[in-house]
C-alpha cells in the first residue's frame, strides 16, 4: 500500500460510454491481484476532493487497465485527463479474489460495469481453471464482455443473447453449471448480487462477490464503509479493509 | 539539528511540532504509518473510544460535499479494553504523543473510561469530545450545553492527572463561552472544531444520502469558520486552543497557529493524502528558515487586527 | 400555458416558480435585469434597508475560500428613503413580487423602516434580516438570542399587514427554536440560512483578509449546512421556509424543496453566472415534466426518512 | 454587458512569466474600451468559485488580448487551458479611460502588471496624441512593454534602465513633462500610485488611474469592491462600476 504518480498513456471507449485508462506502473502490477482495487485522486485541488475507488480490471506486463463509466464530476474528470499526464494513485487495496482452490470451473458472473474485475481474473485463470462468464446489462450496450471468455449474454431488454437478468441465465443453465465443480465469482448491481446470494444457497455454490460502498479513505482509516457480517452481529466489516470481496455467505446484501 | 525550534506546548505536554492527527482520521494508526513517519509527528489522537465496543451507524456512512464531506460514523470504536488490550501494543513502539479521545453518552461514562485510561503510560493526555453531532443520545446536545460542558470537564478532571482537553461543538453560537467554561472547570485546553452539523438528499429517491440523516460536515469548505471560531477563543480567553478543520497544506497550519492555534489537529487529509501530515512538518520548518522564525510557537495568536 | 405548475405559496404570497433572488446578492435588481428576465422569476429580496444610508465597512469586504466566500459588506445601502424615491421607480416595471429586507441596530429601527415601507405597494412582503454578521452593535446578536427574535417579530408584525418573513441565523445550536418563536409571535414564514460566520488570514501579513476581521460564509460550501438546518425546522415547526445556501443549479434547488423549502433564494450564484436564476426556472419545469410531477410544491419536505 | 463563451486560439508567454491569452470575440471587440475589463470564469466547477477579473490587454480586429501572470489557482488554470476550447466571459465591465481630450501627449505610467490595459490605450491613440510610456517593475523580467511606444523603463534593481521606481524616473523627466500639455493614464501597485498621486497633485498634471480591488461579481451587485471618494464622503465609490479607472484626484488611493 503506497501511493505513486503513475503515467497515463492511453485511454480507450468500449460500448460507446466505457472508458479504459491504460497506466504505465511496474510498481503496482508486480503485486496488485485481480480483485483489489486502488483509489484514485482525480484532481489535485480540492475539487473533487475525495480519490475515487475502481477495482483493477486488468494488468498486462508493465501496464494495468481501469474500467469505467461517468457517473459524476469525478469519472467525467478522469476521462478527460490528458494523456501523458500522471494518474495520482493510491494501492493495492483491500482483499483480492481467492483464485487458487479446489474447483474446475470458475463462473464469472456480473451485472454492467461490475465486469471490469473480470478480465484480469480470466487471464489469471486462464490455463488453469475452466472459464465461463455470464454477463448481463440493461441493454446491449451494457454488457461488458471486453478481454472476457466464453460469455453468455443477458440484457434486461433483450437486445443482446437471453432476456432476463444473469440470475436467470444462471438458472437456465443449471444442469451445466451443476455438472462439475465450479466456483462463482461475482460483481454487480445490490439486486443482482441479492438475487445471487439467494441462488448459491439454494444450490450451495461457493461464490465469492465484489462489493462496493461510499467510501472515504479506501484504506481502513476512516469507517465509512461498513458492511453487515452474516456471523459477527457486534459489529460490521469494512468494505475496504475485510473486502472488497468476500464470501458471499458472509455478509448480508 | 534543525536550525528552527518546531516544538509546542499545550499545557504541561510539550509537542515535538504543532501537527497531530484528529479523532477518527487515523483509527488506530496502524494504517497511517505505512505512509508517514509516526516519529516525526507532534501527536496522534485516537478515534473516539467509549466504554462498551460500539457498532456504529449503517451505511451509507459517507457522502461528499462541495470542498467538503459529510460523515455519520455513528463512533464505531472497539472500547476502551480492546483498545487497552489490541491497540496500545502497536502504538506504545512510538514515540509521539498519544492522545486518548473519549466519547460517551452520560457523564459517569466519560468518567468511568477516563478512569480506566489513565493508568496507561503510554496515554500522554486526553481529549474529550462534547461535541460529536452523530450520535443521537449523546455528544451534541452536551457540547451545546454550557452547564454539560462545564460538569463533564469538572468530573473527568477529578479523576486524571494528565493533560485534558476539551473538544468543542461549533454547532453554538459563542464558542469561547464554552472554552471559559472548560477552563474554570480544570481543562488545559481546548480542541476547536468539530464537524459542522450538515444533511445531503438524493432527489430522485428523496432520502437522506447519509443514512443517519444528518452527518458531520469536514474539509476544506469549514476552513474559514474554524478560523473565526479559533480566533473567537483566543481573544476571549486565555487556554491553549488546538486548531482543527480543512487543513489540507502548511500554509493553513500557518494560518490556524496566526489565528490563536498553538497546534492544530488534521483530520479529512488523512483520507486523501495519508503522506501529506509527515510533508506538512517539514514544510513548515522550510517556511520557517526562509522567514527567520527562529521559534514556530512565536506564530501562536500573532493576528494583526 | 405550460403543463407543470411551479406555483408556490408564502403564506398568502403567491409566487410564480420558488426561484427568488436573495437580499445582498442582486442589488437592487437593475444590473440583473441585463441578464435574467425578472419577471420570469418568483421574487426578488432586496439588499438590507436601514432607516439612514450606510457607508457599510471599508475594503477588503470580500475573499474566496474553498467553494464558498467570505463578506463582510456592512449593510452598506441607500436608506429606505432614497430607495423608496429612486430604486422602487425601476423595480415598478417588473411584474415580480419585491421583497424588501430590512436589517437594523435597534429593535425600533425595524419598526420604523417596516412603517415607511409597507405603504408603498410594489413592495409585497417583508424579510427581516435579524442574522447579518458582518455589523458589530447589530443583526448577529439579535439573531443569537430568542427573545430580540421574539420582540423584533411581534414588533414588526404589529405595524404590517403583508406577509412578514423572519431570515434567521445558522449561528445558533438550534435553529427550529427560533423558527418556533418567530411562528408564534406571528411570522408568516421564515428564511435559513443566512451566512455562517468565518475568517481567514494572509499568512504573510498576519492580517484578516477581511478589513472587518470575521464575514459571512456562502456559496456550495454552506449548503450542506443549510440543508440541514432547514431539514430540522420542517421537522419541528410547521412554517413555511425559504430556503438558502448554496444553490448552484437545479437540482440544488430540487434538493432544498424535499428537505423542506417552500420556496429558495440563490445568492453567491448570482456573482458567477447571473443569467443562472432564470435557467433554474427553465430546468425545474423541464425536470418536472420528465419525472411526472405535475406540482412542484408536492416535492416540499417530502423527504423519505 | 453580456456573458459570451469565445473561443480561445493561443496562449502566447513573454517575459518568461507572462501570459497572454487571444481570445475571437467580436462580440466584445466591437464595443469594449481600453481601461475596461472582463470577469473570467476559470472552471465550470466550483472550483476556483468566483470568476477572476482581467483588463482588456489589446484589441486587434475580431480578436481580444488579456495579459496576466499566475497568482494563485485561477490563473495557473487559466494559463494552461486548452487552446480551441473556450472562454466563459462576462463584460465588458466598468468604465475605461477618457482618451479625447485636449492634451497633446499621453504619458502611460505602468508598474509591472500595470502594464496590462495599456497596448490597447497605445493602440487608440495612435496617431492621434504623443506616446510617452514610463515602465517600471521590480527587475528586468517585471518590466513589460510589450505593444507600447516609446518606452523609458525602470526597474528597482537597476537590472534594466533607470535604477528606481517609475515615479522617480517622471521626476528625472519633470521637464520634458511640463514641455508640453500632457494627461497621464496609469495603472500598477498601490504604493505606486500613491506616489504618483502626489506627483500629479504637487505639480497638477491630469491624471487616470485603473484600479483594483477584490471583487466577487464585477458588475455592481455585490458591494464588494469599495474605494473610499475623496468628494462624496457618506459612501463609498465601487471599483467595479464606478470605476476601475478614475480622475486620480477624485479616489483615496
Ligand atoms: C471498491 C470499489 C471498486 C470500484 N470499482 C469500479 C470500477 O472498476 N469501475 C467503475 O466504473 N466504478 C467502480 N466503482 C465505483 C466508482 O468508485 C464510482 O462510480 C465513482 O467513485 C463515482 O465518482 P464520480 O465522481 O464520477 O461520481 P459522484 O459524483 O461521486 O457520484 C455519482 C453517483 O455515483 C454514486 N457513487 C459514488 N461513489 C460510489 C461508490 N463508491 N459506489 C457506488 N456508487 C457510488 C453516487 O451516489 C452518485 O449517485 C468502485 C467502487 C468501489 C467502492
Ligand atoms: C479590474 C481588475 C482588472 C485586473 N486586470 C488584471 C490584468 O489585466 N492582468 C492581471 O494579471 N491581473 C489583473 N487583475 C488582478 C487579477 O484579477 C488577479 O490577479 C486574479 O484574480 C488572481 O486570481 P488567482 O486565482 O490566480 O489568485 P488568487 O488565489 O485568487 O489570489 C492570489 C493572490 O492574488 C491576490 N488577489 C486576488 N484577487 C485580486 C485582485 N482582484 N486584486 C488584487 N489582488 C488580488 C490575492 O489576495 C492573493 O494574494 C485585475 C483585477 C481587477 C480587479
Ligand atoms: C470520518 C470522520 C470521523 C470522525 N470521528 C471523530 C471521532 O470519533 N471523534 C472526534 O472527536 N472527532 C471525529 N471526527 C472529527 C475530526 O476529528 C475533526 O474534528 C473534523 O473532521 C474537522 O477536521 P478536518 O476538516 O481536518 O477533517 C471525525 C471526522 C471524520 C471526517
Ligand atoms: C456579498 C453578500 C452580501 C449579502 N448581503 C445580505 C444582506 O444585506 N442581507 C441579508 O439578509 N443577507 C445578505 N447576504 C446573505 C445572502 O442573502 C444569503 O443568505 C447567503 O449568501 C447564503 O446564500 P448563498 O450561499 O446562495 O449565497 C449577503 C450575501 C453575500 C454573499
Ligand atoms: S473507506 Fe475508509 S475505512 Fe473503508
Ligand atoms: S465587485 Fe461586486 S459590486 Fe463591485
Amino acid at each position: 500500500m503506497f501511493i505513486i504518480n503513475s503515467p497515463l498513456e492511453e485511454i480507450l471507449e468500449i460500448n460507446h460510454h466505457i472508458y479504459l485508462l491504460k497506466v504505465f506502473s511496474p510498481e503496482l502490477t508486480s503485486i496488485i491481484k485481480p480483485g483489489q482495487f486502488l483509489n484514485i485522486r482525480v484532481s489535485e485541488r480540492a475539487f473533487p476532493l475525495l480519490r475515487r475507488p475502481f477495482s483493477v480490471c486488468d494488468v498486462d506486463g508493465d501496464h494495468l487497465y481501469l474500467m469505467f463509466n461517468i457517473m459524476g464530476e469525478g469519472t467525467n474528470m478522469l476521462a478527460h485527463k490528458p494523456i501523458g499526464s500522471t494518474l495520482d494513485i493510491l494501492g493495492p487495496l483491500g482483499n483480492g479474489f481467492i483464485l487458487d482452490g479446489n474447483y474446475e470451473t470458475a463462473v464469472i458472473v456480473a451485472g454492467g460495469l461490475g465486469a471490469a474485475p473480470f478480465p484480469y481474473v480470466t487471464r489469471m485463470l486462464n490455463g488453469k481453471k475452466n472459464i465461463l462468464s455470464f454477463i448481463g446489462g440493461r441493454t446491449k450496450d451494457d454488457v461488458i464482455t471486453y478481454n472476457l471468455k466464453n460469455v453468455k449474454e443477458a440484457s434486461d431488454d433483450g437486445s443482446l443473447g437471453f432476456k432476463g437478468n444473469v440470475v436467470q441465465l444462471l438458472e437456465n443453465n443449471l444442469e451445466l453449471l451443476k455438472s462439475n465443480k465450479i466456483k462463482i465469482f461475482s460483481c454487480g448491481p445490490t439486486v443482482m448480487l441479492r438475487a445471487l446470494k439467494e441462488f448459491c444457497l439454494k444450490h450451495d455454490f461457493e461464490c465469492e462477490v465484489s462489493t462496493e460502498c461510499a467510501m472515504a479513505c479506501g484504506f481502513g482509516i476512516c469507517q465509512g464503509c461498513p458492511i453487515e457480517s452474516t456471523t459477527q452481529t457486534d459489529k460490521y466489516l469494512l468494505v475496504c479493509k475485510d473486502g472488497p470481496v468476500f464470501n458471499i455467505k458472509d455478509v448480508v446484501i | 539539528m534543525s536550525k528552527v525550534d518546531l516544538s509546542v506546548k499545550i499545557g504541561s505536554l510539550t509537542l515535538r511540532n504543532p501537527i497531530m492527527l484528529a479523532s477518527g482520521t487515523v483509527g488506530y494508526g496502524n494504517e497511517m504509518a505505512e505512509f508517514t513517519d509516526l516519529n516525526k509527528l507532534g501527536g496522534i489522537v485516537t478515534k473516539s473510544l467509549s466504554l462498551k465496543p460500539r457498532k456504529g451507524n449503517p451505511p451509507q456512512r459517507i457522502v461528499e460535499t462541495p470542498a467538503g464531506m459529510l460523515n455519520a460514523i455513528g463512533l464505531a470504536n472497539v472500547g476502551v479494553e480492546v483498545f487497552l488490550k489490541e491497540k496500545i501494543p502497536f502504538l506504545k513502539q512510538f514515540d509521539v504523543p498519544l492522545i486518548c479521545n473519549i466519547a460517551a453518552s452520560t457523564i459517569e461514562e466519560y468518567v468511568e473510561c477516563t478512569k480506566i485510561l489513565t493508568v496507561e503510560e503510554t496515554i500522554k493526555a486526553f481529549e474529550i469530545n462534547v461535541s460529536c453531532p452523530n450520535v443521537r443520545e449523546g455528544g451534541l446536545s452536551f457540547g451545546n450545553d454550557l452547564k454539560s460542558v462545564a460538569t463533564i470537564t469538572d468530573k473527568v478532571r477529578a479523576v486524571t492527572n494528565k493533560p485534558l482537553i476539551m473538544k468543542l461543538s461549533p454547532n453554538v453560537s459563542y464558542i469561547s463561552e464554552f472554552a471559559k467554561t472548560a477552563k474554570e472547570n480544570g481543562a488545559d485546553a481546548v480542541s476547536a472544531i468539530n464537524t459542522l452539523v450538515g444533511a445531503a438528499f438524493n432527489i430522485f429517491t428523496r432520502k437522506p444520502k447519509i443514512q443517519n440523516v444528518t452527518g458531520g460536515l469536514s474539509g476544506p469548505a469549514i476552513k474559514p469558520v474554524a478560523i473565526a471560531k479559533v480566533l473567537e477563543i483566543s481573544r476571549q480567553v486565555d487556554i491553549p486552543i488546538i486548531g482543527i478543520g480543512g487543513i489540507m497544506d502548511w500554509r493553513d497550519v500557518i494560518e490556524f497557529m496566526i489565528a490563536g492555534s498553538s497546534a492544530v489537529q488534521i483530520g479529512t487529509l488523512n483520507f486523501i493524502d495519508p503522506s501529506a501530515p509527515g510533508k506538512i512538518v517539514q514544510q513548515l520548518e522550510e517556511h520557517c528558515i526562509k522567514n527567520g522564525i527562529a521559534n514556530i510557537s512565536s506564530l501562536i495568536a500573532s493576528y494583526q487586527l
